[in-house]
This record gives C-alpha cells, sequence and structure tokens, in this order.
C-alpha cells in the first residue's frame, strides 16, 4: 500500500487528484456504455423473437389495421 | 384490459424525445464544471489542489441520497398504484445510484489520504454513506433473487422504503457514534468555507450529474422494457409450442 | 386476541419439539464469541475493552441463522396459506412470528450473554447494562429480522440475501447496545442510550407488522 | 348467503391466465371448475380465497364486498390446496387441533372429523409417518372440523382411495345439505349430483403483452 500513496504523491497531491478524477469518469462512462450495450443485445434479442415468429406478426399487423 | 393505467409504448417514445434533452444538457455542464473545477477556482489555503476532489466527491453524495430518495417514492407508486412503470424505473436508477455511491466512497478516500494519511476514516459521512452503499446490494440482490420479475420487484420495492425511513436513522446514530469516538487527531470531513468561486463548479456538477442521471435512467427503463418485451414473447411462444 | 395467543402456542410448540434448532444458535453464539481471543490475544484489558461489541457483534450474527426457519418450513408446506387464511390478519401473524422468534431465539441469545462476558471478565459496572440493552434489543432484532425473513421468501439465495438486507438496518441498534455498556463501565449515565434503544423497539413494533404483512401478501400470491 | 364474482382476471407468473370472469355459488350448491392444466383452476380458487387479488374484478357476498371485510371473508372459507399443512413433527390430532382451533372449532368436533375421514385409529402418529392418502384425508378432516359455508377445494381426490372417495363425497352431500357451498377443481368425475360446470378455456384471454408496443 506504501507503494501506492508513494506513487500518487509524486506530483505534490495532482496524482491524488486525477486518480479522483479518472475514477469518476471510469465509472460514470463505463456505466454509460454498459447500459447502451444492453440496450443493443436487449433489441437485437427482441428482433431476434420478432423475426421467428412471423405467424404471429402478420395477425398482429392485421389486427392493428382493424383497431387503430 | 391492464392498458388503462400504464402504456409502457407512450412512456417509450415521450423517454425517446427527452432522452437527448437530458443527455447533451449534462455532457455540456459536465465538461464546463471540470474546466472551472481543475483550473478556473482557486486552492484551498490549508489543503492546496486536493481541494478539487471536493468537486466529484460532494455531487456524487448528492445523487447517492437523490437516486434513493426517487427509487424509495417510484417504489412506493409502484405499490401502491400498482404502476409497472414505476418498479422499472426504481429497477434502472439502483444501479446508477450504486455507481455515485461507489465513486463517492473511493473519492472520500482519495480526499482523506493526503489530508489525514490513511486511505479510509470512519468519519460520520463516509460511514452512512457506506451503510447506504449496502443497501443499494441489498436492493439489487433481492431484485433478483426471483424467479419471477414481478415478485421480485415487488419485495425489492417494500425493501426501498424500509431503506429510506432507515436512511436518517442510520445517519443520526452514526453521527452520534462518531461523537463519541471521535480520535483526536482526525480533522472531520467538514471541508473548507465554501468561498463562492468553489461554489459554482459545486453546482453545476450536481446539476450535470443529475441530468446524466435522467438520460441515463430513460435509456435503462428502454432496456428493461424491452426485456420484458423479449420474455412475454418468449413465454407466450413457449405457451403456443406446448399447446399445439 | 386469542387467534395471536393459539399462533403464538403453536410457534412455541413447534420450536419445543425441534428445541436442537434454538441450541445450535445459542453454540453458535458462544463459540463465535470464544473464537476471537485466538485472534486478538488472551490479554485482559484487550478481551475487556473489546467484550460489548464482541457480545452484541456475535449475538447478532447468531440471530441472523434463526431468520431463514421462520417462515420457509411454513411457506412450503402450506401451513403458511392456512394462517393467512385464518381469522387473524397477516400483521398480527408477523407479530406473532417474531415474538416466537424471540423467545425461542431472543432469550436464550440473552441468557447466554452474561456467561461470554464472563469469559471476557466484562467489567461488573457492565452486567447490567448488558442485560438491559439486550433485553431491548433482541426483540428489535426479531422484529427486524422477520422483515428479511418475509422479504426474501421464496427466493433463491435466502439466508445470505437476508443478512445483507438485514444488517444495514440493525446498525442503530447495535451502536446504542455497546455503547450503552461501555457508558455503564465508564460510569456515565446510561438512560440516554436506553431511551433510544427503547425508541427503536416500539418503532420497529408498530412499524415492521406493516412491512411483513406486505412481503408476505407477496409471497403468498 | 351468496358469494359470487363479477368480470374477475388474474395474472399469474406475468401470463393472463382468465379474464372477464363471473360466477355465483348459492347455499346448497356446488360449482366445479374445469379445464386442462394450467388454464387457471388453482388460481381462480386462490383469487376466491383471497390469497390473490385478482388484477381487475371483485368479489363479494352478498352482504358486502370482500375487499371491506377480509377477515370476514376468511371466516367464512375454508381451502384445501394441493399442500397438507402438515407438520410432521406434531402427531394426528396436533395438527388438526392447530387449524380447528384457529377457526374457533370444538374438540368434540375434532374428533368426530377425524372418524369421519377414518383417521380416528391413528391420533397419535406423528406427521412424518403418515402415506400420502393420510395426509391428504388429515388436511380434508379440516373441512369436516370447521363449519365454514364456503369450501374450496383443489383436486381434493387425489392419491385417495376408493373408500376416501366416498368419504369426501358423503362429506360434501352432507356439508350442501346443511346449507354450505362447495367449489371443486378438477378433472376427475367425482359423480357428485346437480353440480353446475364452469370450464375455464371459456374465460382464457388473448394474451395482451402490456410491453408489446415498446420498440
Amino acid at each position: 500500500m506504501q507503494m501506492i500513496s508513494d506513487f500518487l504523491a509524486i506530483g505534490g497531491y495532482s496524482g491524488f487528484i486525477w486518480t479522483a478524477y479518472g475514477a469518476v469518469a471510469v465509472v460514470l462512462v463505463g456505466l454509460l456504455i454498459v447500459s447502451l450495450r444492453k440496450l443493443r443485445t436487449t433489441s437485437a434479442e427482441v428482433a431476434a423473437l420478432e423475426a421467428n415468429s412471423p405467424r404471429r406478426r402478420r395477425n398482429n399487423t392485421d389486427n392493428k389495421d382493424a383497431t387503430s | 384490459m391492464i392498458q388503462q393505467y400504464a402504456n409502457p409504448a407512450r412512456f417509450n417514445r415521450l423517454a425517446a424525445t427527452l432522452m437527448p434533452w437530458f443527455a447533451w444538457p449534462a455532457g455540456v455542464l459536465i465538461a464546463v464544471g471540470l474546466y472551472f473545477a481543475l483550473f478556473n477556482s482557486p486552492p484551498d489555503y490549508q489543503q492546496g489542489d486536493t481541494v478539487r476532489i471536493m468537486y466529484v466527491h460532494v455531487p456524487s453524495a448528492w445523487m447517492a441520497l437523490f437516486v434513493y430518495t426517487s427509487m424509495a417514492i417510484s417504489s412506493a407508486v409502484g405499490l401502491i398504484w400498482k404502476h409497472p412503470l414505476a418498479h422499472l424505473s426504481a429497477q434502472a436508477a439502483a444501479p446508477i445510484g450504486a455507481c455515485f455511491t461507489f465513486v463517492c466512497l473511493l473519492t472520500g478516500s482519495l480526499w482523506g489520504k493526503p489530508m489525514w494519511g490513511t486511505w479510509w476514516v470512519w468519519d460520520a459521512r463516509l460511514t452512512s454513506v457506506l451503510i447506504l452503499f449496502f443497501l443499494y446490494l441489498g436492493f439489487m440482490a433481492l431484485q433478483n433473487a426471483f424467479d419471477d420479475p414481478a415478485r421480485g420487484e415487488r419485495s425489492a420495492a417494500i425493501l426501498a422504503i424500509i431503506g429510506f425511513i432507515n436512511v436518517p436513522i442510520i445517519k443520526f446514530s452514526v453521527d452520534w457514534w462518531n461523537t463519541l469516538h471521535q480520535p483526536a487527531s482526525v480533522v472531520k470531513i467538514s471541508g473548507p468555507a465554501i468561498h463562492s468561486s468553489m461554489l459554482i463548479p459545486l453546482f453545476v456538477m450536481g446539476v450535470g450529474f443529475t441530468l446524466y442521471f435522467c438520460a441515463l435512467l430513460l435509456l435503462r427503463m428502454k432496456t428493461l422494457m424491452l426485456a420484458r418485451r423479449a420474455r412475454g414473447m418468449s413465454m407466450a411462444q413457449l405457451h403456443q409450442q406446448a399447446s399445439e | 386476541m386469542n387467534a395471536l395467543v393459539l399462533i403464538m402456542r403453536r410457534e412455541i410448540r413447534l420450536a419445543l419439539r425441534q428445541i436442537g434448532e434454538s441450541a445450535i444458535i445459542v453454540l453458535f453464539f458462544v463459540l463465535a464469541a470464544v473464537l476471537f481471543p485466538f485472534g486478538v490475544g488472551p490479554e485482559p484489558n484487550m478481551l475487556a475493552r473489546i467484550a460489548p461489541g464482541v457480545v452484541w457483534v456475535t449475538a447478532l450474527l447468531a440471530a441472523m441463522l434463526s431468520f431463514e426457519r421462520l417462515f420457509t418450513p411454513d411457506f412450503e408446506d402450506g401451513s403458511l396459506e392456512q394462517l393467512a387464511l385464518g381469522p387473524a390478519p397477516l400483521e398480527m401473524i408477523a407479530l406473532a412470528k417474531a415474538a416466537a422468534h424471540w423467545l425461542t431465539t431472543g432469550l436464550p441469545l440473552m441468557i447466554a450473554a452474561p456467561l461470554i462476558a464472563v469469559l471476557y471478565r466484562l467489567p461488573d459496572a457492565g452486567y447490567g447494562a448488558l442485560m438491559t440493552t439486550m433485553a431491548l434489543g433482541t426483540p428489535t432484532i426479531s422484529l427486524i429480522g422477520t422483515v428479511g425473513a418475509a422479504l426474501t421468501l421464496g427466493s433463491r439465495r435466502g439466508g445470505v440475501l437476508l443478512s445483507l438486507l438485514v444488517i444495514p438496518l440493525i446498525v442503530p441498534v447495535l451502536i446504542f447496545g455497546t455503547a450503552a455498556i461501555d457508558a455503564a463501565i465508564g460510569g456515565i449515565p446510561v438512560r440516554q442510550h436506553l431511551m433510544l434503544m427503547g425508541g427503536f423497539l416500539l418503532g420497529a413494533l408498530v412499524l415492521t407488522p406493516l412491512a411483513t404483512a406486505a412481503a408476505l401478501r407477496q409471497a403468498l400470491e | 348467503m351468496r358469494f359470487f364474482g363479477e368480470n374477475l382476471s388474474c395474472v399469474r407468473g406475468e401470463r393472463l391466465v382468465f379474464s372477464g370472469l363471473e360466477f355465483a355459488v348459492d347455499p346448497g350448491t356446488a360449482l366445479v371448475l374445469t379445464g386442462s392444466n394450467g388454464s387457471g383452476k388453482t388460481s381462480l380458487l386462490r383469487v376466491m380465497s383471497g390469497l390473490t387479488r385478482p388484477t381487475v374484478g371483485h368479489l363479494a357476498w352478498q352482504d358486502g364486498p370482500v375487499v371491506d371485510n377480509p377477515e370476514c371473508h376468511h371466516s367464512r372459507l375454508n381451502y384445501v390446496g394441493h399442500l397438507d399443512a402438515l407438520k410432521p413433527v406434531l402427531s394426528v390430532r396436533e395438527n388438526l387441533q392447530t387449524w380447528a382451533r384457529l377457526h374457533g372449532s370444538t374438540d368434540k368436533k375434532i374428533a368426530s372429523a377425524l372418524k369421519k375421514l377414518g383417521l380416528e385409529g391413528s391420533e397419535n402418529i406423528p406427521g412424518r409417518y403418515l402415506s400420502t392418502g393420510q395426509r391428504r384425508r388429515l388436511s380434508l378432516a379440516r373441512l369436516a372440523a370447521s363449519d365454514a359455508p364456503l369450501w374450496l377445494l383443489d383436486e381434493p381426490t387425489i392419491a385417495l382411495d376408493a373408500a376416501s372417495v366416498d368419504a369426501v363425497r358423503s362429506l360434501i352431500a352432507e356439508h350442501r345439505a346443511a346449507g354450505g357451498m362447495a367449489v371443486i377443481a378438477t378433472n376427475v368425475d367425482l359423480g357428485i349430483a346437480d353440480t353446475t360446470t364452469l370450464n375455464l378455456l371459456d374465460f382464457a384471454a388473448a394474451d395482451e403483452d402490456i410491453w408489446e408496443g415498446v420498440r
């Protein structure tokens, strides 16, 4: 642990500051990326499910035209 | 028939239009905040530059509590009016809140090291945020512990409300406990007197984080809605194959 | 009202028939407490100083073990349904379960606590405070524990998850429990701590049955 | 007193099991619920018992809806589901006493109930030694020991031998003669006279997935 704190204290305290801001960036941007990727995989999954049940989809479009 | 009080499709379209209005201002505000925080505000006479960590530490602490409050409110709405979207918003908000709490603890520890030479200080606020972090983990763990997502949602909602009632009690007890065991040498994280020039970046970062949260919340809610739809479709197909 | 008595009597009869379960809980409490000196060393002053904290934390963890057995057996064999369909509202059932849990687990822990304190050479002034704080604290732990047990009913990883949910909520009780004993040893008046613990107990007595009933309703749905 | 439900629909495990269901039970009548597995027979019984809240629609007795006074509703019914509510450590009599006393029954009634279900010889056997048939008969003995007007039975005759099925049939007949009502979910013909039947499949709902429109 001592080695880490020495390394961080090299530029006065700037090591600590950059680590703090870096960590914030990593966490917030990382969360954004994870969420975006999850959105992409889920919509792909929905598209795949829709694709392999064409019969159901065709019935839907007929109902929608009738009711809307 | 269930449609009349929750229309996910309509909400989703509304969310799609709102999201850019949250996302872009969030990016701009955070960038401006960073500029002010790092370059355009005076170092503290005592702590020098390390005070700049405060500009991320304090807003993330605000967000940790703000997100938990929003989770408790949406959980209450979900339970009382049986509104599935409210449960989804609590489920979507939990990981964001947990990340903010983690960031708050990390930056608090990084701020503590130069000031007192130790990574972790059992300061009253840091300890309460640590317990809040466990409340977030408890919420997410309970949410996923059930096979039926509707069941997990409602149990986690009850926990969120109980947790919300307990946050002030925990805060009070920890404050009291901290004053009792106050080791003489440790300076409390009261932080420097907030000079107006420091207040601007703090406020800008705070609003920036809040907008970031709103944009990400809508995005994650859309993902959860799509996941529910995929689950519904796959179960319907299974049911159809079973009955054929 | 007699429904509450009937349910309590049923719980106690079941607990007496499986007395082994409460015995194991107390055994774990003693075992965990005895483990610490091997870790921190037998030095008397040190042990005396950490005694309140160790007794309270190990009692809390021991109580944690027994929460899962609170609803799961009844849920699996259908008894919980019959209880819910009985004349008593779910809130009453929650209270009866918490009270039965306290009698079968909280009380034995309270009785075992002074023995552990003797092992740790707790100063004599501390015993009175130890017993009063345990008397006020263990019912609160039982009440909050029943909420956790009801919330995790029917979930996959019930036991561990339950501790994760319940421990943050019990921190205030732990803080004031140990603080009261330290204050008593230090000669400081303990009225303030005990009043607060009494407040937690009364608050839990009123609020936790509502939460437990709501959680049970979800589980039985 | 008449017990009825209007416009009932129920979501179970995220699937709309039935919707727009109406039923009414009058004193002395028996309603048999039929329908394939998973058509919602058990769900409807649980909705009637008040364990599961219907997503839409409401249940009511003649003197008022169930929601206003759930405890009164519970005191008027006896629900025998698939699970036997039997504790292995308690004896046969103790098991029955727990439930019968909760509904305010007397020891005399408990003894006569055990006799009706052919369990009078085995009062002191602990629950864990009972066979499946004995366990079912013990859970059915709860019916005989209580004077609740509404009986909700979920597949009562499973794992029962011929003699026990007759005992159940006479139990139900006796109950109806005394002005009681019974709702029985079963796929087996119980041979009970003049019952009205309700087929769950008539109320099966098109699976209206509220997440449908999400793009």
